[in-house]
């Protein structure tokens, strides 16, 4: 019996559950505390800002909100690996990654709040929306890859989808393209263990979700996305390969979603309270917190103060939000075409006259 | 049965309430979608069934719509009578290929050798102040489809009347339900499993001067500017077409050969919406019975805006009573 | 130009025609879809264009239109101008979602930050004797979306002068492209590098006594139903709607104003066709206009058949003209 | 570092290109030389069928036809391992699966010939008709097996894809949900090279096809698509394992398009002759006839013998497809619904008046 082919799927990881380094070969950029601390820092801003979010939907402030918590360390270790000429395609929960590209915290909730004026944002204007339509967004960032790869630029696209998503025909259509045409694609799996209510093991046969790669012959790996050095050390190599023309790569980031899966579910009809509470054992600050302090760049008391500082931040951004007043009618057709039909024009005076009434 | 054994029931719960009654009465009766299993779907409309039904009747399924719509089509021709969920509005396009190409077809394609029993079940339409892509009102794209059934109910009774004809069906059923009208009210729904028909209008209230042809949520909105109208001494009738295909235009016709006027009230945007088929039958077919222009109450041709400006976007009380004023105002 | 130095050319080399001008003059437009590479596209579209501009403005795609799409629309948001094919238009459905979804909303979503310029072009329509789901009417399910273009050619000069300005367009555009023209006849096309409107319907014949207004391969039936009934006295204005999203009704209404009668005329499935909204809007404004009912001709609701029936599906002179006699016995 | 997963992909090969054994392992059903027989006489009797369909084609006689020259060891192959009460859902090329399967070369012929009736055919009334928009059939086939595993019945659905249509998204979403569901589901990617104008190569990255199960963890081989015995192994291979409830899986099986894609393409216009002379070497029937006259069971009179009934066989075939009148004009109306719809009606009153009046 003859083989006709063979692969094989690494694991990366840096940082135990408790905080302890777990290998000597640590990339460059963890070798700096500094770097490590700001990026911590980071974390902890996107947590507060999370926490407000889910507060502002309660009270009625805020539409259906789709919390990232226990994410961190994946949307923190994406966005911070991405050079801004690169190009992000969110799905609609990594926050992390876009502040860390310039979106501002007031933009989130605008979007979340019911206004599409959110999706201009200060982030790179290159950089895709939030994206609702599951795993679109990766096919969209394939098209974007396939234009850098057609005029020569150095840049990279990288997508975010969830494990539900892998089962997405569209994410399956990007990796296939971004094999066939050898493109500068990078696809984060996030995988946080459910989809809604569906458990990662129903949406696949495949023992990881990282061999989905496989069947577009892209660079498969899965890492520990709790374990924000892994998280980097992993971006950075597929950015790397993929900016200097290698190929595409698929990253399974291993995390889980400790909150509902929006502020319109409730998790406690289908999952478990002790997974969720082993889960807390495993999230993504509580191990930096540790290898930072054991470091000793880092303090309880210099949490506290950061702590403060994130929620004065956030509270500024949420206030800012509030701000914003409703957008006029006219609005709604003044961005649809670049110049507005004859026949929408009517229909635009039509809601202007009604407005007039009310 | 009597009112003392029937409770009042919201929509959502009717439809729960004929998918359980089916899935009692017809082992070849399974749910499949996103969330349909434990979670009960994101709308609750299986919940308790997988509890009830087992994991071989209410499925879970993998994340996507291609997915969902090609198994229910494998199922159907192969003896079963599916039941696909998908969660919104917004994400139904991926199933249409399979829809188009292959529900609709089979019997067609292979002279009624393999068929397709399929429903499918879409929650649709605005005014719920959801997330992007959550709130469409597409009803148009599978009306000129041929080979599908297209159904919407508007209160509870119909909606277990309609879906269980739905499900009885033996051709493909597009069975889309108006979210607002979900849980905005309630009325005893005996669960008796009385399909209703599914090529009929329902005239839901007898009037003489305009006739108010609509369906889905916007059947409340008609039925209350009818009640503000009759204020006026103003007699509005008001159509629920139900079955928008295929169309029973002798109801609609009937009626306008009556009040002389018509107005068509759809949220879907008016260009090539469905109303315009209602429009154009009356404009072949009742020419000489009106009095008045058509007029047409509908949403902007624009995409649904998020929810800060959507009810600016959705077809009123006001819009409607103005319409009729207008029709009322000529000749 | 002189029309000694322009040579007589097909609707489908007037298509070669304008994308290659186009490539010429804007470095951003490239081409993609299945086999339109060395195979210049299972039409001959994009014949030479390959070997012409290099494999960097002309690519092969993986065999799904899913991610022709996909990619067609992450192409266009980050500053190319893609033209994609479709190989037939029933092969479109699965591109709905990237079209519907995204095509036709990211300037809206963006509020203007990302846009998509790209072209969808789209063998259209039947009466080629080619094989299942290769001879689809389904411009309907496109003229409902909010974001869209759509434009439909029926000569090589229109095909020509369109395809041009879709491509320029900052808009996502529908082109789809009737087949069956595709070879008919030769037309001197000037390469002149001039587009037209993509907002006006085309009077190709005036006419007083009935409007015919119709789109792609129909415009030339209808033109030979004109020829036919001028033979009786009847003089009819035919018009090319050409684009039919967004729709030029004033050129409609304006000669419907002159003629008091109008048939419609178009091969997909009447109900809930695009004529019907033609209809619609005559039924809105031009009640006061039509001496006679407005009369449809369309494919009837059925799928189109393999080609031993397909002939009977389709519209046809005859019947055309016996929709004229009907509405001219009108009053 | 650790590995998370490993796989490897075997190769299936049992006779060489110039009729050898390459093993000695034969499967049992290839011991029996009058079985490898009888279906080596269905490989002829294909053939015999496909010329006669192209020329058909050729003088007006029938419309675009889509032949199967040089996939006939694959096709009889899938066809002859299969039991009845399972489900074959072909693409539009697999007439030897079909023969086998009872459908008659005159319903063929019918359906190509534009008369809807050609799927109203003698095989399984179960078995899935030809199916234009690739890879579609992939996912009926899985819906398919899921009604046979839900009603616990032993039989498998079996789904015949191209090497372009392994890029279409719904043969991915097959491969997914029959992982998902662990599904008695085969796919056969049937990889002759080409799709239309565009090679393998072009489609994926992917090293192989059968990789591509890999994204739904299901069993994965690669066959050689010209040796008979290994495509039936394989076949039984994965039919067993299906009909035991071990799950789906997928048989790359390589081979070559000899043909022009249809009738209507034309090959010399991007394929090199070079390249269709070398595949002319390992095309399927001689190696097996070398295979058969050595083993003594074959011979070039029994050869002409049997070509000859093939032919009086095909002509049967096609003077029955040409003896059919075409269908009434309500037959479009006619099967459309269960019930005619009302609207509906009057049309078909319509269509009956103009017939009446031609
Ligand atoms: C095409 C589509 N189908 C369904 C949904 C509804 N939906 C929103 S999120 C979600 C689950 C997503 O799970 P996963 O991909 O794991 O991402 P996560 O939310 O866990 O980050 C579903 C089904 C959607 N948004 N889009
Ligand atoms: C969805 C869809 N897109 C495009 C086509 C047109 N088309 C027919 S066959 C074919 C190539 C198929 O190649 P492959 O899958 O390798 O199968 P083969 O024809 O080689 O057997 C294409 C593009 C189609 N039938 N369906
Ligand atoms: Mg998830
Ligand atoms: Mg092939």
């Amino acid at each position: 019996m003859r083989t006709a082919a063979t692969f094989e799927i690494d694991y990366v990881q840096y940082l135990g559950e408790d905080g302890r380094l777990l290998r000597e070969d640590l990339p460059d950029f963890a070798r700096d505390p500094k770097v490590l601390l700001a990026l911590f820092k980071q974390m902890l801003l996107v947590r507060a800002f999370d926490t407000k979010a889910v507060a502002l939907q309660r009270t009625g402030k805020l539409g259906t909100y789709a919390s990232c918590l226990g994410h961190e360390a994946a949307h923190i270790g994406i966005g911070s690996a991405m050079q801004i000429d690169d190009v992000l395609a969110p799905s609609y929960r990594e926050y992390g990654a876009q502040f860390v590209r310039g979106v501002k915290p007031r933009e989130v909730l605008l979007y979340w709040g019911g206004d599409e004026r959110g999706n201009h944002f200060s982030g790179p204007a290159h950089d895709y929306p939030w994206c609702v339509p599951i795993g679109t967004q990766c096919l969209h960032a394939a098209g974007a890859a396939l234009a850098f790869k057609l005029r020569d630029e150095p840049r990279v696209a990288v997508a975010c989808v969830g494990d539900g998503g892998s089962s997405k025909t569209d994410t399956y259509a990007a990796i296939n393209a971004a094999g066939a045409y050898g493109l500068p694609f990078v696809l984060c799996i996030i995988n946080n263990q459910w989809a809604i209510s569906v458990p990662r093991k129903a949406q696949t046969g495949a023992r990881t979700l990282a061999q989905k790669g496989l069947a577009g012959g892209l660079d498969c790996v899965q890492v520990d996305g709790n374990d924000l050095i892994a998280v980097r050390a992993a971006m950075d190599h597929a950015l790397k390969r993929a900016r200097a023309g290698h190929g595409g790569s698929v990253l399974e980031l291993v995390t889980y979603r400790l909150s509902d899966h929006t502020t319109a579910d409730d998790a406690r009809r289908y999952r478990p309270d002790e997974e969720v509470k082993a889960a807390w054992t495993r999230e993504p600050l509580v191990r930096m917190r540790t290898y930072l302090t054991g470091l000793g760049v880092w303090s309880e008391a210099e949490e506290l103060a950061w702590r403060e500082e994130c929620n004065r931040r956030v509270d500024e951004e949420v206030n800012a939000y509030l701000a914003v007043p409703p957008p006029p009618v006219t609005d709604m057709f003044d961005h649809l075409y670049e110049t507005l039909p004859l026949d929408l024009a009517a229909q635009r005076e039509d809601a202007i006259e009604w407005e007039a009434r009310r | 049965m009597s009112a003392e054994t029937t409770p009042a029931i919201t929509l959502i719960e009717a439809i729960t309430q004929a998918l359980a009654y089916e899935m009692t009465n017809d082992p070849s009766v399974l749910v499949l979608g996103e969330d349909v299993g434990v979670n009960g779907g994101v709308f609750r409309a299986t919940a308790g069934l997988q509890l009830r039904f087992g994991m071989d009747r209410v499925l879970d399924t993998p994340l996507d719509e291609t997915t969902i719509a090609g198994l229910t089509v494998g199922l159907a021709t192969q003896g079963m009578r599916p039941v696909a969920e998908v969660q919104f509005d917004g994400f139904v396009y991926p199933m249409l290929d399979h829809l188009v190409c292959h529900a609709a077809r089979f019997r067609n394609r292979t002279r009624g050798r393999l068929t397709c029993p399929m429903v499918l079940r879409v929650p649709w339409g605005g005014g719920i102040r959801a997330p992007e892509h959550h709130s469409e009102a597409n009803e148009a794209m599978f009306t000129n489809v041929p080979g599908l059934r297209v159904v919407m109910p508007s209160s509870p009774q119909r909606a277990y009347g309609l879906l269980l004809a739905a499900i009885r069906d033996p051709d493909p059923v597009i069975y889309l339900e108006p979210k607002r009208l979900y849980r905005q009210y309630k009325e005893e729904v005996p669960d008796d499993g009385e399909a209703l028909p599914l090529d009929v209008c329902f005239v839901l209230r007898d009037g003489t001067d305009v006739t108010l042809v609509t369906w889905g949520a916007q059947v409340k909105e008609c039925l209350e500017a009818a009640e503000q109208l009759a204020a006026e001494g103003i007699s509005a009738e008001v159509i629920d077409v139900a079955t928008l295909k295929p169309l029973d235009f002798d109801t609609i016709h009937e009626s306008v050969r009556k009040t002389g006027r018509c107005v068509i009230v759809h949220e879907a945007c008016r260009t090539a919406g469905f109303g315009a088929e209602i429009a154009a039958r009356l404009a072949e077919h009742a020419m000489y019975d009106l009095v008045a222009p058509v007029e047409r109450v509908t949403g902007y041709d624009v995409p649904i805006p998020l929810f800060r400006l959507e009810m600016k976007y959705l077809p009123s009380v006001e819009k409607i009573v103005a319409a009729v004023r207008r029709t009322l105002a000529v000749s």
